[in-house]
């Protein structure tokens, strides 16, 4: 069987590769494509947690469903962000939204 | 244990199987005599212009938004659906009004605008 | 005898019985058994096709008083055997400049989502593929990757009309799949359960007595996912060329189109299984095989349907389409959905046929509501009528010339 | 090693592979196809932990709705990032090896902690009950609370994305 190692080793990995293109990526949809990768190996650490130890109790599918939900809300209002942006100022590179620059 | 994922598993790989398979027979099957004319992208009988990249419109960026919500939904409404039987009459209204809500969403969205296709 | 009841179990029992005597260990028995019943119901499905074709052509010749394909074999049948010989010595053009892995994975995608479909559908009591406990999204989930397919189709030919038709066609199937969504709550909730197995058995009453509004909301939106007429936009040959598949040839292009055909037909298997009790009918539970003759028959005549349909009805113009989705399917569902949960919870439990009238009344009543609703905002806003006098391109100077001969000769006349 | 390690270690080299494409490739195009892989891997380790209802949430939500999201996005905003020189910032050496640390950091921290080798399931063969997790969400002493305001989260989304997506023409002079 699997040991419950291995989904946290892989989890965590999969969060680490999100979190260098949160950092490293130019492009802001590239961006969001990374926090998309956090937020999977976040639900897969959750789901792994609940079937391994606590699935008796329904805190961690509850906890599951509000991720996804989250991650869809904040999707779909971080790209609507981008476009409006993009429509006013023609840029999609984060490094240059400067707008709000002191 | 993990019977039905086994089998469905094993039906996806048949079925991602069977049409590479007859598209990789046609492919030994028929003649390869590529020219330049014959690779040339058709567009109506012109020349291609521009990139392929041409700017959409941000309707469909609108309806993939508004889709989202709605999909997203299907986490809670169906759980709440399959425990329908076993449910009091509060639980009932619960998922009502977890739907008026939605139903409020896609109606801002109309009043909005933002369902015309123009 | 045995044998006669219930083919398809007593083969799996004997096949069994063979491997273990020959010491094969349970789980790779299992794995066998697996591989065997997912390869034959695939290709099964396959070679279904090749049959669905002829008939929807003969179908549709009649419909427009021809005769349809009647040369090769009787009644024409092996039309389509030598359509298939012909495709398949096909060349492949490649134009320049595509994405070599998108634009070959897309056709098997296309036929991959639909056939993943048939992993899940129960034939009968005993002959189904799993008993898969979260079927119905399942479903769902296997044609938002055809989704996927269509997206790598559009952008991986490099040609600007193919991306176009692939986005007007994920929106076309993104949007149909919001109701179709919706109309399934009804089925499940009925049934208590996710598994098409389990929503089968659930209906000695179809649902389609319990929810005959949520049924037809599920065909049209089912018919909008395949793409056929009259949603047919993602293929219109007029607007678009030829859709998002136009710079695919040979069987490649073939794969499109025999996704197009099993889709139409798992259509058909889905909407019997949901709402005209699948397999049920009377004395299908003691024999089998007489459940699978129902259930070929009712989805015989719901695909039927759709192939009227198909050659009845004229194409949807996008925004029309796209109006007739968000701006009635989903509110209708949606207030159907809530209404359906309240009434049928207040109703008692075991009396079937007060069900079933109060069930069909709240339907009759939501759309007679939604009926009025429409035409009442129709009145309101009236659409901009078509003029009607000629345009100006139309009338000059062609038109005008007749136009005054016409008039002329009514003089002299 | 049983089959199913096997499986496991398979289905995750190639889910971190995709993700690694994700997020270096430059097409962002690429990328997103390449994120479609990674989230279908993700629903096959799901699968892989005996679950059946969210394996296929992950695939109809993550694929069918997100990723359609994104790579709509990529096309509407693709006129001027026509994906030419590097796609990753100045700092990226950095970023990865923040990366790098953070990994290395939390294996570390895991590894102290008893519970990491357990092997035994919790959970039914028969995959989770969603009836039961269906009655908890709408339990009053459950999960009614998280259940209404998830709709309300949905709605808020919906008003906010809308909002900002449409364009405003009076505004636009």
């Amino acid at each position: 069987m699997i040991p419950l190692s291995w989904y946290l080793i892989f989890s965590t990995a999969l969060f680490c590769v999100g979190l260098f293109g949160v950092l490293a990526r130019k492009n802001a949809i590239g961006i969001l494509m990374g926090v998309e990768l956090m937020l999977n190996a976040v639900n897969l650490n959750l789901l792994a947690f609940w079937s391994y130890l606590y699935a008796a109790q329904m805190n961690g599918l509850v906890f599951v469903a509000i991720v996804f939900i989250t991650a869809s809300a904040e999707v779909a209002v971080g790209l609507a962000l981008i476009i409006s942006v993009y429509r006013c100022r023609r840029i999609v590179v984060a490094d240059e939204m400067t707008e709000l620059r002191g | 244990m993990l019977n039905d994922w086994l089998y469905i598993g094993i039906f996806a790989g048949i079925s991602i199987f069977l049409p590479a398979a007859a598209i990789t027979i046609a492919g030994i099957l028929g003649p390869r005599k590529p020219d330049l004319l014959k690779n040339s992208i058709y567009e109506c009988g012109i020349e291609t212009v521009g990139t392929t990249w041409v700017q959409f419109k941000a309707q469909y960026y609108v309806y993939t938004l508004v889709f989202l919500i709605f999909d997203v939904e299907t986490i809670l409404l169906y759980p709440w659906a399959v425990a329908y039987h076993q449910m009091l009459l509060f639980g009932v209204i619960e998922g009502v009004i977890f739907i008026l809500i939605l139903l409020g969403g896609l109606l801002y969205t109309w009043r909005k605008g933002a369902l015309e296709w123009v | 005898m045995n044998f006669l009841y219930d083919p398809v179990g007593f083969l799996a029992e004997w096949l069994r019985g063979l491997l273990s005597t020959w010491g094969i260990p349970d789980v790779w028995i299992t794995f066998m058994l697996f591989l065997v019943g997912a390869g034959l119901l695939a290709t099964g499905a396959m070679v279904l096709v090749v049959f669905l074709i002829w008939g929807e052509r003969k179908v549709i010749g009649r419909v427009q008083d021809r005769f349809g394909p009647n040369r090769v074999g009787p009644w024409g049948i092996f039309q389509t055997f030598a359509d298939l010989l012909k495709i398949f010595t096909k060349e492949y053009i490649t134009p320049t400049g595509v994405d070599i892995v998108s634009y070959n994975l897309a056709p098997i995608l296309a036929v991959a989502s639909v056939l993943m479909v048939w992993a899940v559908i129960p034939f009968s009591i005993t002959f189904y593929g799993t008993d898969f406990n979260a079927a119905v999204l399942y479903i769902m989930a296997v044609g938002s990757i055809g989704e996927v397919g269509v997206v790598m189709a559009g952008w991986g030919s490099n040609n600007k009309y193919a991306m176009l038709a692939a986005f007007r066609a994920v929106a076309q199937l993104i949007s149909y799949e919001v109701p179709m969504v919706l109309s399934l709550v009804l089925p499940v909730m009925f049934a208590g359960s996710m598994s098409l197995v389990g929503i089968v058995q659930s209906q000695p009453v179809w649902n389609i007595f319990l929810a005959p509004l949520g049924a037809i909301v599920f065909l049209i939106s089912s018919i909008a996912e395949v793409g056929r007429a009259p949603f047919d936009l993602t293929e219109s040959e007029s607007e678009l060329v030829a859709g998002f598949n136009i710079e695919y040839s040979g069987l490649k292009f073939g794969m499109f189109y025999v996704a197009d055909f099993l889709h139409a037909f798992t259509i058909s298997l889905l909407f019997a299984t949901f709402f005209l009790g699948g397999w049920q009918g009377p004395g299908a539970a003691q024999f089998p095989f007489l459940g699978f003759v129902y259930y070929v028959l009712k989805t015989g005549c719901v695909y039927f349907l759709t192939v009227l349909m198909r050659a009845a009805l004229p194409r949807f113009r996008i925004d029309q389409m796209m109006d007739l989705n968000w701006k009635f399917l989903t509110p209708l569902s949606l207030v159907l959905v809530m209404l359906s949960a309240l009434v049928y919870k207040i109703l008692p439990k075991n009396m079937v046929f007060l069900q079933v009238i109060v069930m069909v009344v709240l339907n009759v009543l939501v759309y007679v509501v939604a009926d009025w609703l429409l035409n009442y905002y129709e009145k309101r806003n009236p659409r901009p009528a078509v003029v009607n006098e000629l345009r100006p391109m139309a009338r000059f100077p062609y038109a005008v010339a007749q136009s005054s001969s016409v008039s002329k000769k009514a003089r002299e006349g | 090693m049983a089959v199913i390690q096997i499986v496991f270690i398979l289905v995750a080299v190639v889910t971190i592979i995709s993700a690694g494409m994700v997020v270096s490739v430059r097409s962002m195009v690429h990328a997103a196809l390449w994120l479609v892989l990674a989230l279908l891997g993700v629903a096959a380790l799901f699968a892989l932990l005996q679950v059946r209802f969210f394996p296929v949430v992950q695939v109809l939500v993550y694929i069918g709705a997100i990723a359609t999201l994104i790579i709509v996005a990529v096309m509407l905003t693709r006129q001027v990032m026509q994906d030419v020189g590097s796609q990753l910032n100045s700092n990226w050496w950095l970023a990865a090896f923040v990366s790098v640390t953070l990994f290395i950091g939390m294996v570390w921290a895991l590894s102290n902690w008893p519970g990491m080798m357990t092997t035994t399931r919790a959970v039914p063969p028969g995959g989770e009950d969603i009836v039961a997790f269906g009655k908890a969400l709408t339990d009053p002493a459950g999960f009614v609370i998280p259940f209404e305001v998830a709709s309300v989260l949905l709605l808020g989304a919906l008003i906010g994305a809308i909002f900002l997506a449409t364009e405003r023409k009076e505004k636009q002079g």
